[in-house]
């Protein structure tokens, strides 16, 4: 039997690295998850974001005012959707947290895809928590537009005109970053931001009390669930962060001896 | 039974198109083999387009029953501005329609395009300009030096403004290569790490999804 | 004292005041000019020795297509440049890959009759307007003008235009500029003005497409870029003519300004109510 | 006629949109609602041509090979279930396909991109002739590698009672190095984008309202009028 050689199976574009890297990752995630299911379990460093959220949601309900929550717009069907699916991560913590404090909530967002989700999502953090009186679906969801600034327009007016009392923003954005963040702060709510679009982060940090940086909100997902498993796949995002610190310090010392690392990563 | 309709499949769907996809990419073997995988690769996109299309549409007719709904409640001040709505999102519908039936290409379908030339791009202009004021409100409360990270922060957005206007070169020509400076060295830096930690967030979720631990995007726990 | 203090703290963290003020100070300069200088970057300084080093009366393509979002960043680059170029008795033929593109320049003639005067419709200057089809419009303007549009944009038939006659091929332009909102306009022209024909060219674009068309200077595909506003600001200088670039600069430094006055403002206001706090 | 209701309304639309940021008025929420609906129309408006484009012009075409794009139109209607009591799973589907074709998309790329790029883009010289640059590249890779470590959840060093341990030190200034380098890339970020946003605010000045000094000012008066009622209304309710 004939074996073909390794760089005609695997396309030269893509990388073999690459490949090697995403399997290594994908079997150490796994393997971490196992051992959690066995019943090992990990010291995980809290999230100051995420623990803030119950606080949020507390604050609202004490002042009687809504909380505000939303993922953004666009399509899931692009790059973007580990973020959206972050976002409704953090949506069923928020949504249970309602639900057992008697907030009303109010999401508003424009992807078309996720309706269905986010619906279902609200639905069952009232349900869960007992309280389904609290819960009408045309109020508590509300899909606005596809349209960037057609939605930041109408959220920014939601945020105003229904008094936020908590303002959570977590999800892939655009420049309407902060047009939501500062709608928030003109009627003095509790903000919450989280994006993992890079040149986005910093006005979440600036502007809100609290805000997931980064991966942060795929983290937070995971500690949603309140699933051990699931949380303990974080724990393969470190393995990752370790291989890259050992692949930086590794190429740095080759780099004065002539070895060139970025050409063989490149592979 | 309905179980298995209800979540298993679903989420097998999502596994098995990850997984697939994933292949898909990285699979080469030869030329001719690799062209079939682009053309499956790019199928399996074509029904992802088509499937947020019908989805979007959806969402049309959801916005419309929103606003409906505000009608049927009988919020007097909001009735007129819930009807602007549903009627503009119509007569709009009836337009590209219309541009499909004709065989014209949508946006030079000659109605639908006004309405989108002088009521969408000035407003949507006007909106993504009104960050300048929110970017200066911003600007004001966040550049105060309450503690040290708060007093760097203030100095670095202090040579960062002068280095982008001709009044910091009036100052001191020195402010446009120190903001330079700043914008190449430390900025890049900076935001490396999170670059690096959301790819690996992503490939984690990702694997999350390929084990049917991630279900959230399911709404109801049944 | 400590009362008034703290309610000056309040008037100047009122948003309305500072939005004001930036309204104020971002159109006084657009009326009053400040002319304060500036310096002027090595990217634009290069593109204005390239023009100033073309042989007097080259024939250059222009493709004017911004859309009108884009007017306040372009415009500028495109009147300093347009101007430069009439007074190498360069002889311009303009066209227009995007739809918008026609109307901004008929506004950009209108603001601007001075650049044009003395020039002949025809033999100095031509205007194509709109030509359908994305990148194989491009393709067929660089094979034949006269093969690809029937008549200008005045609807004079292509025969009846001298300029046509004498420069109907890329070959025979020493250069095209392209003023363009939309990447991929770059891209066409790079595709079927530069690789087949190897015709210079010079991008005139808004400052956010700056990262995505660096890569086109560094391989050698474009001249150089002229990104942004300032870089009509700067051009404006060079050729000392200034207009709304300029002004946007002033604009941008008074405005600036504000919002600096605001921030050191806010830090003494937060200071003083801070220390006189602790005395208490 | 048409053409001064066109210059006009673009003029007004963009101050009544602008007319927020003092106070929430009629006049604003005019302009958002017109332009909710006309962003809801253009972009089912847009969905329908890529529908078409995609699969009802190929089917048409030919219909035999193209039979299978029916499939998605299907899963797409399955979308509407989501009113449905009973089978408002059914919906579920569509979502499912959509986010995993999203998530394969960054999934497979997100090594190569986001891990192999980012890390050769760190591997620069430490010891170069000129000093300037050896230092650059130092504060480089210094602040990548502490903010690294900044996101690092699951391994962090205990924290005892009493004297804080040596390693604890190391990793407490490590992440504070980390943190401080991150702080200037937001600062310089927030900064920047200052000038952006007034390139564009000036643009849209010099596009809509300059050149339309009547029409600016009736629609400015017009929404003077809106915002104060709007505060007698607020102080009164």
């Amino acid at each position: 039997m004939n074996y073909l050689p390794v760089e005609q199976v695997i396309n030269p574009a893509a990388g073999t690295v690459s490949l090697a890297i995403l399997i290594f990752l994908s079997l150490s995630g796994y393997y971490y998850m196992k051992l959690a299911e066995k019943g090992r379990t990990f010291p995980v460093r809290k999230i100051r974001a995420f623990e803030a959220i119950e606080e949020a949601v507390a604050r609202s309900v004490e002042m009687g005012r809504p909380v505000h929550y939303t993922i953004g717009y666009g399509s899931i069907r692009t790059a973007h959707a580990p973020q959206y699916t972050a976002g409704l991560g953090v949506l069923t913590h928020v949504a249970r947290l309602a639900g057992k404090y008697g907030a009303r909530l109010i999401v508003t967002h424009g992807v078309p895809e996720a309706i269905a989700s986010i619906d279902e999502i609200v639905r069952d953090g009232y349900f869960s928590e007992g309280r389904p009186e609290l819960y009408n679906p045309v109020d508590n969801a509300r899909y606005l537009t596809d349209v960037q600034f057609a939605y930041a327009s109408s959220a920014q007016a939601v945020i105003i005109r229904e008094n936020a009392g908590a303002n959570i923003v977590i999800g892939p954005f655009w420049a309407e970053s902060l047009i939501l963040a500062e709608a928030g702060t003109m009627v003095g709510a509790f903000q919450i931001g989280g994006t993992a679009r890079d040149v986005q982060i910093p006005f979440f940090v600036l502007v809100c009390d609290y805000a997931f940086i980064g991966e942060e909100i795929f983290a937070a997902g995971a500690m949603a669930s309140g699933d051990i498993p699931t949380l303990a796949s974080i724990r393969g995002q470190d393995v990752g962060k370790l291989l890259s610190i050992i692949l930086i310090v590794l190429g740095l010392i080759l780099l004065p001896l002539g070895v060139k690392l970025a050409t063989y990563l490149m592979w | 039974m309905s179980v298995v309709w209800r979540r298993t499949i679903p989420q097998l769907l999502v596994a098995i198109i990850l997984v697939v996809m994933t292949a898909l990419y990285f699979l080469y073997i030869d030329k001719t083999t690799k062209a079939t995988l682009n053309y499956w690769d790019g199928l399996l996109i074509n029904y992802s387009i088509v499937i947020a299309a019908m989805a979007a549409i959806v969402g049309g007719v959801d916005l419309a029953r929103y606003h409906v709904s505000l009608i049927m409640k009988r919020e007097r001040e909001q009735i007129p501005f819930s009807l602007i709505t549903i009627i503009l999102e119509v007569v709009c519908v009836i337009f590209a329609f219309y541009a499909l039936a004709t065989g014209v290409p949508i946006l030079t379908q000659p109605q639908f395009s006004w309405i989108y030339l002088n009521l969408q791009v000035p407003t949507s202009s006007a909106m993504y300009s009104i960050l300048v004021f929110y970017v200066a409100s911003a600007a004001y409360r966040t550049f105060r030096a309450r503690n040290p990270p708060a007093l760097l922060l203030l100095i670095v957005g202090v040579i960062v403004m002068l280095g982008n206007t001709s009044l910091g070169f009036a100052i001191w020509p020195g402010f446009t290569p120190l903001k330079d400076w700043i914008m190449t060295v430390p900025n890049a830096a900076g935001y490396r790490p999170i670059v690096i930690g959301v790819g690996l967030g992503t490939i984690i979720l990702g694997l999350r999804l390929i084990l049917r631990k991630e279900v959230t995007w399911m709404g109801r726990r049944d | 004292m400590g009362i008034s203090l703290k309610r000056l703290d309040t008037i100047i963290g009122t948003r309305q005041l500072l939005y004001t003020l930036l309204i104020i100070f971002t159109l006084i300069p657009m009326f009053f000019p400040l002319r304060l200088p500036i310096s002027i970057s090595a990217r634009t300084k290069k593109v204005y020795s390239y023009i100033d080093n073309l042989k007097p009366g080259s024939y250059i393509f222009i493709d004017f297509d911004y859309d009108p979002a884009g007017r306040g960043e372009i415009e500028p680059q495109a009147v300093a440049t347009m101007k430069h170029l009439f007074d190498k008795n360069c002889k311009l033929v303009i066209a227009s890959l995007g739809t918008t593109g026609p109307v901004m320049f008929e506004i950009m003639r209108k603001t601007n009759p001075d650049i044009f005067a003395g020039k002949e419709y025809g033999k100095d200057w031509v205007n194509i307007g709109y030509v359908a089809g994305g990148e194989s419009a491009a393709a067929g303007l660089a094979r034949s003008i006269s093969g690809t549009v029937a008549a200008d944009a005045y609807g004079n038939p292509i025969g009846n235009l001298p300029l046509i006659k004498e420069a109907d091929k890329a070959e025979q332009f020493a250069l095209a500029i392209v003023y363009t909102t939309g990447t991929d306009t770059l891209y066409y022209f790079v595709r079927q003005w530069f690789t087949p024909y190897k015709v210079p060219l010079i991008m005139g674009i808004l400052g956010v497409m700056g990262p995505a068309a660096e890569p086109f200077v560094a391989a050698g595909q474009a001249v150089e870029l002229l990104v942004g506003q300032v870089a009509g600001a700067e051009y404006e200088v060079l050729v000392g003519r200034p207009g709304i670039g300029l002004g946007a600069m002033d604009a941008q430094s008074t405005s600036h300004a504000i919002i600096l006055i605001f921030i050191i403002l806010g830090n003494i206001m937060f200071w003083s109510v801070r220390l006189r706090g602790e005395k208490r | 006629m048409i053409e001064a209701i066109q210059i006009w309304l673009s003029a007004a639309l963009v101050i009544w949109i602008w007319s927020f940021v003092y106070k929430d008025n009629y006049l604003y929420r005019l302009a958002q609602h017109i332009f909710l609906g006309a962003a809801a129309g253009y972009s089912i408006g847009i969905s329908l041509d890529s529908l078409n484009k995609t699969a009802l012009v190929p089917l048409a075409k030919s219909p035999t090979t193209n039979m299978h794009l029916i499939i998605p139109i299907i899963i797409g209607l399955l979308f509407f279930f989501k009113y449905s009591r009973r089978y408002y799973w059914v919906a579920r589907y569509g979502v499912g396909i959509a986010l995993a074709v999203g998530t394969a998309l960054a999934f497979r790329t997100a090594p190569m991109a986001n891990i192999i790029r980012q890390v050769n883009a760190v591997l620069l010289p430490l010891w170069t002739p000129d000093p300037v640059k050896t230092l650059n590249n130092w504060i480089h890779v210094v602040i990548t590698l502490s903010a690294l470590v900044y996101f690092i959840f699951t391994v962090t060093p205990r924290v005892v009672e009493g004297r804080p341990t040596i390693t604890y030190r190391v990793y407490d200034a490590v992440l504070r190095i980390g943190i401080y380098g991150m702080m200037v890339a937001f600062g310089a970020t927030l900064a920047n984008t200052i000038m952006t946003r007034l390139a564009f605010f000036i643009s849209m000045n010099i596009q809509y309202l300059q050149p339309y000094p009547l029409e600016s000012l009736s629609a400015i008066i017009l929404v003077a009028i809106a915002i104060l009622f709007a505060m007698r209304r607020a102080r009164a309710g």
